[in-house]
């Protein structure tokens, strides 16, 4: 029973990926882009990640994914909705390859086995996030909060800034 | 004795005082010079007389194991190669030597310098650089006397190269002109390649004896400390550098061109400083060229007779005089070493002497001619005799010294030689000296008949003899040319004769072979009797032999292409191999094996940076590849 | 169990100068046009402040708070401390530059601080994710920063490109942790050191894990081959931000870098030994690369940007020479980030006010310069001859000492091809000091003269520009005539972390 | 010890520090001030030079003037530790003769003079410092100092040269110059850092010369590790001594230097590659110099031999002492590979009266430079007559390279030759005749520059300026004393070369 | 039940095709998406190291999810700053295919 989910969501994840990586139309791709991403909120649930599957379907399935959308609406014209790869994607497969060449065997030698996913209680994750973790949470909405003012700054075009 | 020193120091003191201070000083300082050459000469007498009361007994006085002379030796610490009583360390000495064969030429080289100094007074009058002139005369000067003293090689080398600058300096004294200036470098040159071998030789003898003192060297050779191999190798490498200055074949070319300079230096060159010190030079290390069973001397007696022949047949056919008297010059210096070579030592040393006054006298009077008829070519004198007597004279009596007519100087240091050579040479050296000293005789009238007998050209009417600061020296050397062969004999009472006052081994008395003597008289006179009636009675004509042996003379007035063949040399090998290192430095070390590294280098840059694509993608390939790269390297090594 | 309240006030001076870009942004809203310069003066003021703050309240402290994440000690503060004063040259350096040439000015001197808290937390973090994080500070920041010449093609494109190429290499460091994590359990560096030393049958993920952290650090510090955004953004990116990249960002990695080696691989001797090679191997080909490429630049902003990739090589090369039994290299390397840093301070504000005259920015352009701005020359020659590793400048002393750690530690082929390489830099430093001193001044565009086009090349530097060229040539002849006193400082901060 | 001898050794290095940095803060424009100030600091230092080279106690020998300063305790322990020896005490005169010299030649600098005066002091700064220098960081410190002002002082003020087949920019002199000196000098930083490491393996991990030289001593470098670290300083300091096929960069130098430079620079500065191979090479690597000392006199001779014949056949004054200085530092570095007391004595000898006569020649060539405004020989005639004085101080200058007795190239080349024979008779041989050769060269240049009829087109050419005569009768008077009384320079040389290892 | 390997493989396959997107992809914004893929497989094997931590002998913890947490928070910013960018350069170059955005190299 769980292979048949874990297997289905890994083939709806790549499926997905690829679905990014190849398809023609930059919509699509998007929408590929959401499958995926669902999907692996899927495994999320597997490994008994309920709340990682939720921060994923709520950030990844509404936010990013609308925002890639809009980008999408707003720099339509370039060669949309036709896309190409560029001229060395041969190359970059195989390096892609290769790269999973060095990856894969890497977990497969001598990997642990027979180990039970385990779930991790909302509490715990909480009291440790605003104790030993704090720091890097603090900093992080530091990077959070510069990124929104650099894409403002960015983004807005100057005659805005001009009146204000 | 032990102030023999002050004899050079004189000269040296002189010149640059001279040279920084001449012009502002009444004659340009020219008296300042003949001042201290005539002190020279001076105390010379005071080192002869105290040398003749001398004994064993004498501070640093001792007789001579090699020439069984009463030696006397003076030194002076110069300086230290290395710290004192270390190992390998050398002191170097200024020290004098006076033995007979010093006393001999401190005589003749003050007393020629002196007169050709006081010659010069009137000769150079009125020169821009007159000064300058005499300043570097009494360096000459001075160099020369110290050549003569120094008792060991550095010191002798130090002198000998003086002398040589100081002879480039005097030929290219009108160094306006292109041959002066030419001659100059040419002298100095191919006697620098002599001089690269005395150098080596001595350092050859240092490594061997570990000291420079000349008698450390002679006291090694007889002793047989010095292997034969080294003393002959040693004796015929400073034989090299005598033959450079004393112009024996191949490097006489230099002094027929010598000429360049003023003709009193040319006097000096040829009678008193210059080419007697490859003589001396021979005579002083002889123990080393005897040594052993003397194959040095062989060389020294071939190269010798070699050049008295050679440079004899130039004479004879030459046409300008003081051309003539050059090659005599390099006949006679022959004439010397030939004698050296055949262990005639005194009769060298004598002959050194006679040939230095006629020559001395020669190159005056010859001076005095073309300072008065402004003329070098023979032919265009004659008859001179009638408008400069005294000149005529002076010049004749050196011509029939040289030419060994009796009782003259020459005639008795000819016979010396001729004897030294019948002694210990075999048949065919006795035939070709006998040969040359016939030539030299008809060369000598030659040039006396064609100067100043005959008709006088018109065009020489109104020349005047020489002036009394010019003549007065003529005459004192003319004396001398005349009587000097006197000393060779033993007087009843004190002195035993020139040979038991200077020589080798052990003094012999004078003694004479009659066939020799009676032969080379004969020579002589007949040599003289032809010249006369071929050149003033003109009743000998000389165009059938011209004409039949065309090909020779043309060979013999060329100077056997000597001049040619080593210009060919330079033009065609030296200089074209210097600018073919200099192309090369330029071409191949600069242009490819420096800057081409360096183009290298910056092309490869160039080349490097195109992979810096400006498409991101690539970037990120990049990145993909490095990774992996960095797995594989984690995989070989790590895991 | 500690807290949040866990001796918090260690962590003073972040708090502090996360307040002081609030700070800036907020008095920035309430400055009318044109006094936006006071803004710069303030966070000067503010920096110079926590400077003193920071000396006084962690002279030798030694803490590691929120159970090793954080580190409070003579390295942290050697290198806030560092951090902060480049703080201060830079924006003193950028003042008239982003007062002239930019819009935003508020914004650009809050996200400058930003950055410089990054920077120090990444000095300070003992943990790979906190690590993380404070580099994701920097980095954002720094897009920002490059794209902040919005109208200039060429800054987009390097913003660009800098947040792609970023992102991936964050993308990889951040496998790497997950595959350390997933093998080991642990992130902080000491445990790391304790598991490398220990793993024997453990699954290799480990090793390529560390391997891809690597790759993302040495994204971070320009190392060849993950060096390629280097140029273009150095050359897109605003002057001044180009010099903060140059100086600020690569430094604060190589303290990360530093840290991370000293305490998270050197321990573990024996895998260390094996990890050198890799150090090595990229220090020889940084150093190659980087001055061989420059040999063929025109663009001054691209040359910097190879040359730093050169010298990135260099500090590699010290790296590779950590070891337990002396802290030699350790020294050198904290010693040349902070000759190189200020070296690169002092020609970089010779070119931003070459720059600020003219906007000119090819090595070609600077003909002549001698003659009309000589101050300005004198100090960029100097620069460069330090950057060559001439004395008596600082990079002669900085050179020796490093390529001296790196022989000791049986690197002698390594510090003979730094040597080498550093000869070819020479190459290229005198074809820019050529240009400076012995070239004519070009005609202007208009074919007329140069100084009537550009009447500000008559003028003096601005004061701005004078303090940082003053001070900074003052300090390079010091570090090169007598570093003692920085060395003793740093010896003191390489104990921490080299144990 | 008193307190003078403590602080001489810093002085000498400090006082042209000091006048150059002061000289930074003179109003610039102003060339006349600057070059009296310039002339008072170089006075300053030649004094102290003079003071210390007649106050070394040879009786004693050894190592004087000694002074250390803590610069760098810790792992590396840097000390700056000054003091001569009898080798480098003539050097150090030399330094400040020339500099001096220089300094008074270069009134004819008027572009930029502070800083020309500036980049000259912090150079001779740099060549004391070598000099003095008692530790392996120090001496590379400022031999590295001594070397890099030459590129601005030769780009600057420099002169580029067309030769009608090719051209030489002073731009192109001046890179390549620093590119091989600074070449050469990465291979002693090498050679330096070899020694570091190997002695901290000894357990003895130092830069100071005597801690090393005790090493060596003590025989603890081993045979291999000596023979495989010397060539590169050989060959690192001998690209600066103008060691064959490393000597190219000297004549183009020269041929784009100004006057003073050049005569710092052949004066001094190629020194300082002898004085490195002696002082590093011999003295620490006493086996390795044993060893590769065939390799080294081989191509001394070459040095002499090549320097000489390509020096015959160039027609460019500068070119011509230039090439002649490569075959003149191959009598130093034959001297050098003698290894024998005599030899490297003259070694040192010959770099000294090297030092004093091409720097005359130089001056020289700069002083009719300046008035023709050629150095082409085939153009230059007859200047005898012209300017009759610079034309005697030349003939002296040449007549000493050319090896004549009674000037100070004699003694030296005779030195040199004495040693070699004892050692390397063959080369020996081949070095004499290439002294030989220099006879030609520099009797043709004098031949075509003084003498013959000179050109209408020179005709009122100024003598040698009161400056110029001074200087020249100086230096005329140094060759003349050294050659007639080599003593005092020679007792202090010779202790000093008492002390080298292996000879 | 599921071994962890396969998750770890999933993961693997996700970021190099993530990767593969990153180096083929000429628009900007699938660039973007293809980073969040490998985002993503970050995610997945952070979280599936985390949740089999529990009986392998080694000490259970949070850790792996809390950086997984953080990693979305950085994901999304970086997305957000990304696309302004990539807008900003439309608005100048209205291109946004990387190979065209090529004014600097070598």
């Amino acid at each position: 029973m769980a292979w048949f989910v874990f297997i289905s969501l890994a083939v709806l994840t790549i499926g997905g990926a690829l679905g990014v990586v190849v398809t023609r139309n930059v919509v699509h791709a998007a929408l590929a882009l959401l499958v995926s991403l669902i999907a692996v909120a899927g495994v999320y649930l597997v490994l008994f990640a309920e709340f990682l599957a939720l921060v994923q379907v709520l950030i990844y399935g509404g936010a990013i994914i609308i925002v890639l959308l809009f980008a999408i609406m707003l720099t339509r014209g370039s060669d949309y909705p036709r896309i190409t790869d560029n001229k060395q994607w041969p190359l970059a497969a195989l390096a892609a390859l290769a790269f999973l060449g060095v990856l894969a065997p890497s977990f497969i030698i001598n990997s642990v086995e027979g180990t039970q996913a385990q779930n991790a209680s909302f509490t715990g994750i909480g009291e440790s996030l605003f104790t030993t973790w704090a720091v890097p949470f603090e900093i992080a909405s530091l990077v959070l909060l510069v990124a929104l003012i650099g894409a403002i700054i960015i983004a807005r075009s100057d005659d805005e800034e001009e009146e204000g | 004795m032990q102030w023999a020193w002050l004899i050079p120091v004189f000269g040296f003191a002189a010149a640059p005082i001279i040279v920084v201070f001449g012009r502002y000083l009444p004659g340009k300082g020219s008296w300042l010079s003949i001042l201290a050459i005539g002190g020279g000469f001076v105390v010379f007498w005071f080192v002869l007389n105290s040398w003749l009361g001398a004994s064993n007994a004498t501070s640093g006085c001792f007789t001579s194991e090699n020439t069984g002379l009463l030696t006397c030796d003076y030194e002076r610490v110069w300086f230290n190669a290395g710290i004192v009583g270390a190992a390998g360390s050398v002191t170097l000495f200024w020290g004098i030597l006076i033995d007979p064969l010093t006393i001999a030429m401190l005589g003749l080289v003050t007393f020629v310098a002196l007169m050709v100094q006081v010659y010069s007074l009137a000769y150079m009058k009125g020169d821009p650089r007159f000064g300058w002139y005499f300043a570097v005369h009494s360096l000459f000067a001075a160099s020369m006397l110290t050549l003569v003293l120094a008792d060991n090689f550095l010191l002798l080398y130090v002198a000998w190269e003086l002398v040589g600058i100081c002879s480039y300096l005097l030929i290219g004294f009108w160094h306006e002109r292109p041959k002066a200036r030419e001659a100059a470098k040419k002298a100095f040159i191919v006697t620098r390649i002599g001089d690269v071998g005395l150098l080596i030789g001595i350092l050859l003898i240092w490594r061997e004896v570990g000291s420079f003192s000349m008698l450390d060297a002679f006291e090694a050779v007889r002793t047989g400390a010095m292997s034969e191999g080294v003393a002959t190798a040693s004796a015929i490498l400073l034989f090299l550098g005598a033959m450079g200055k004393s112009a024996q074949i191949p490097f006489h070319v230099w002094l027929p061109d010598a000429m360049e300079g003023p003709t009193p230096v040319s006097a000096l060159i040829h009678a008193a400083t210059m080419v007697i010190a490859g003589v001396y030079l021979v005579a002083r290390t002889f123990p080393l060229f005897e040594a052993y069973d003397a194959v040095p001397l062989l060389v020294v007696s071939i190269v010798g007779l070699a050049t008295a022949l050679m440079a004899a047949t130039i004479a004879l056919v030459a046409t300008d005089l003081k051309r003539i008297l050059a090659y005599s010059t390099i006949s006679h210096l022959g004439l010397m070493m030939l004698s050296l070579g055949a262990f005639g030592y005194t009769a060298a040393i004598f002959h050194l002497m006679a040939h230095g006054f006629s020559k001395a006298l020669l190159f005056l009077g010859a001076g005095s001619v073309l300072h008065s008829t402004e003329l070098q070519e023979t032919g265009e004198m004659g008859g001179l005799r009638k408008v400069m007597p005294l000149t005529a004279i002076v010049f004749s009596i050196g011509a029939l010294s040289l030419g060994g007519i009796p009782i003259l100087a020459g005639f008795w240091s000819k016979d010396e030689i001729l004897v030294a050579v019948s002694d210990n040479r075999n048949l065919t050296f006795i035939v070709l000296t006998l040969f040359t000293a016939l030539l030299s005789a008809l060369y000598m009238g030659r040039a006396m008949f064609l100067v100043f007998f005959g008709p006088l050209k018109e065009r020489n009417n109104q020349v005047h003899d020489a002036p009394i600061a010019m003549a007065l020296p003529m005459v004192l050397l003319g004396v001398l040319a005349l009587g000097f062969g006197l000393i060779s004999f033993n007087w009843p009472g004190s002195f035993g004769g020139f040979g038991t006052f200077l020589f080798f081994g052990h003094g012999e008395e004078f003694h004479f072979k009659v066939w020799l003597g009676v032969l080379s008289i004969v020579m002589a006179v007949a040599a003289f009797t032809v010249a006369y009636l071929i050149y003033v009675r003109r009743s000998i004509s000389l165009d059938g032999v011209r004409s039949r042996n065309a090909g020779i003379l043309k060979v013999i007035e060329n100077q056997y292409y000597f001049d040619e063949v080593y210009q060919w040399t330079v033009d065609h090998v030296v200089l074209v191999f210097a600018r073919f290192i200099g192309y090369f430095d330029r071409a191949i070390v600069n242009d490819i094996l420096v800057n081409g590294p360096a183009d290298v280098t910056r092309k490869f840059g160039i080349m490097l940076r195109l992979h810096v694509t400006g498409n991101v993608s690539s970037y990120a390939l990049g990145m993909a590849l490095g990774s992996v790269g960095l797995g594989i390297f984690v995989w070989l090594r790590v895991a | 169990m500690n807290g949040l309240s866990d001796n918090l006030e260690l962590l003073t001076p972040e708090f502090a100068l996360a307040g002081l870009a609030f700070l800036v942004f907020t008095v920035d809203l309430f400055l009318p046009k044109g006094r936006k310069g006071y803004l710069a003066w303030l966070s000067i003021a503010g920096l110079i402040a926590l400077i003193v703050l920071s000396l006084v309240m962690l002279w030798d402290e030694e803490e590691s708070l929120y159970n090793g994440l954080l580190a409070v000690d003579s390295f942290s503060l050697f290198f806030k401390v560092f951090f902060l004063g480049m703080g201060v040259f830079i924006i003193l350096s950028s003042m008239d530059f982003v007062e002239h040439r930019l819009k935003y000015q508020g914004e650009f001197y809050g996200l400058l601080l930003f950055s410089i808290l990054g920077m120090n937390l990444m000095a300070q973090s003992r943990e790979l994710l906190t690590a993380y994080i404070a580099l994701e500070l920097l980095s954002f920041s720094l897009y920002v920063l490059a794209a902040y010449a919005k109208d200039s093609a060429k800054s987009n494109e390097s913003a660009l490109k800098y947040i792609i190429v970023g992102a991936v290499s964050s993308a990889i460091l951040l496998y790497g942790v997950s595959m350390v994590y997933s093998t080991l359990g642990v992130t902080k560096f000491d445990d790391i050191a304790i598991g490398l030393a220990a793993a024997t049958d453990v699954s290799p993920a480990l090793w390529v894990g560390v391997g891809l952290i690597l790759v993302g650090l040495m994204f971070k510090v320009s190392a060849v081959p993950f060096h390629m955004w280097a140029p273009d953004v150095y050359e897109g990116a605003p002057y001044p931000v180009t010099a903060y990249l140059a100086i600020g960002s690569k430094a604060a990695a190589f303290a990360l870098l530093l840290r991370l080696v000293g305490e998270g691989f050197v321990p573990a001797a024996e895998r260390w030994e094996q990890w050198q090679l890799v150090f090595a191997a990229l220090a020889a080909v940084s150093m190659l690369v980087g001055n061989l490429v420059a040999l063929a630049q025109k663009n001054l902003k691209r040359l910097m940007a190879y040359s730093s990739i050169g010298h990135a090589g260099f500090i590699l090369a010290g790296i590779t020479a950590l070891s337990t039994n002396s802290d030699l290299a350790s020294n050198g390397v904290m010693f040349y980030l902070v000759g190189y840093s200020i070296t690169n301070m002092v020609v970089f504000a010779a070119l931003i006010s070459f720059f600020n005259m003219t906007g000119k920015e090819l090595i070609t352009d600077l003909g002549g310069l001698a003659d009309h701005q000589p101050f300005l020359a004198a100090c960029l020659g100097m620069g460069l001859f330090s950057l060559a590793g001439l004395p008596i400048f600082a990079g002669f002393t900085m050179k020796f000492y490093l390529f001296t750690a790196v022989a000791t530690e049986g690197f002698l082929w390594l510090a003979a091809l730094a040597i080498f390489s550093s000869l070819i830099s020479l190459y290229y430093y005198l074809n820019i000091l050529r240009q400076v001193y012995i070239e004519p001044a070009p005609a202007g565009e208009g074919g007329g003269d140069l100084l009537e086009e550009y009447p500000a090349l008559t003028r003096r530097p601005s004061l701005p520009m004078l303090t940082v060229l003053g001070s900074g040539v003052a300090a390079i002849i010091w570090l090169g005539v007598y570093p003692r006193p920085l060395i003793e400082a740093i010896e003191a901060a390489s104990r921490a972390v080299m144990s | 010890m008193n307190d003078f001898d403590q602080v001489a050794m810093l002085l000498l290095i400090v006082v042209p520090l000091a006048g150059a940095a002061s000289m930074m803060f003179m109003p610039g424009g102003q060339s006349k001030e600057a070059w009296y100030f310039a002339i008072f600091i170089a006075a300053i230092s030649l004094a102290l030079s003079l003071v210390i080279f007649a106050n070394y106690d040879y009786g004693r020998g050894g190592f004087q003037y000694l002074s250390s300063y803590e610069w760098l305790p810790g792992p590396l322990d840097i000390k700056l530790s000054l003091g001569i020896d009898g080798i480098s005490a003539p050097m150090v005169l030399l330094n400040g003769i020339v500099l001096f010299g220089g300094v008074l030649v270069s009134q004819t600098v008027k572009y930029r003079t502070r800083d020309f005066f500036v980049l000259l002091f912090a150079l001779s700064a740099g060549v004391y410092g070598v000099f003095v220098a008692r530790d392996l960081f120090f001496l590379f410190f400022f031999y590295e100092l001594a070397v890099l002002p030459m590129y601005l002082l030769i780009g600057v003020w420099g002169s580029s040269t067309d030769f009608g087949t090719f051209l030489r920019t002073k731009e192109y002199g001046a890179m390549k110059l620093l590119m091989f000196l600074v070449g050469g000098s990465i291979l002693v930083w090498i050679g330096i850092l070899a020694l570091y490491s190997e002695a901290s393996d000894l357990g003895a991990a130092t830069f100071s010369l005597q801690g090393l030289a005790v090493l060596a001593e003590t025989g603890q470098f081993d045979r291999n590790f000596q023979i495989w670290v010397f060539p590169l300083f050989m060959v690192g300091f001998g690209v600066l001594a103008g060691l064959w096929p490393f000597h190219t960069w000297s004549p183009d130098g020269h041929v784009a230097a100004p006057t003073a430079v050049s005569m710092l620079h052949a004066g001094v500065l190629m020194k300082l590659g002898a004085y490195g191979i002696i002082r590093v090479g011999m003295f620490l690597l006493p086996e390795g110099a044993d060893a590769w000392m065939p390799v080294l006199i081989s191509l001394g001779s070459v040095n002499v031999l090549y320097g000489a014949v390509s020096a015959m056949s160039q027609n460019d004054l500068k070119y011509i002492i230039g090439y002649s200085s490569v075959s003149h530092m191959g009598y130093v570095l034959i001297g050098i590979a003698t290894l024998d007391n005599i030899g490297v004595a003259g070694a040192v000898l010959q770099m000294f009266s090297h030092g004093i006569m091409t720097a005359l020649m130089f001056l020289l060539v700069g002083a009719i430079y300046d008035r023709t405004h050629t150095r082409d020989i085939t153009v230059l005639n007859g200047l005898a007559t012209r300017m009759p004085v610079n034309s005697f101080f030349f003939a002296i200058a040449g007549l000493a390279s050319l090896g004549l007795p009674g000037l100070s190239g004699f003694i030296a080349e005779f030195m040199v030759f004495t040693g070699a024979f004892r050692t390397y008779m063959p080369l020996a041989v081949l070095a004499v005749i290439g002294a030989a050769l220099t006879a030609i060269y520099i009797l043709r240049l004098l031949a075509r520059t003084f003498m013959g009829e000179a050109d209408e087109r020179w005709a009122g050419l100024p003598d040698a300026s009161p400056v110029e005569m001074g200087v020249g009768a100086a230096f005329v008077g140094i060759l003349i004393f050294v050659g007639v009384w080599p003593d005092p320079l020679l007792r202090v040389i010779n202790v000093g070369v008492q002390t080298i290892p292996g000879v | 039940m599921i071994d962890l390997v396969w998750f770890q493989l999933l993961s693997a396959v996700l970021f190099v095709i993530g990767l593969y997107g990153v180096m083929a992809r000429r628009s900007a914004v699938l660039i973007v998406m293809s980073i969040e893929l490998m985002l993503n497989a970050v995610n997945i094997n952070l979280i599936a190291a985390a949740s089999h931590m529990e009986g392998t002998g080694r000490f259970s913890n949070f850790d792996g999810q809390l950086i997984a947490i953080f990693i979305i928070t950085v994901a999304a910013a970086e997305v957000g700053l990304a696309l302004a960018i990539i807008l900003r350069i439309f608005r100048n170059r209205s291109t946004i295919n990387v190979d065209e955005i090529n004014l600097m190299k070598w």
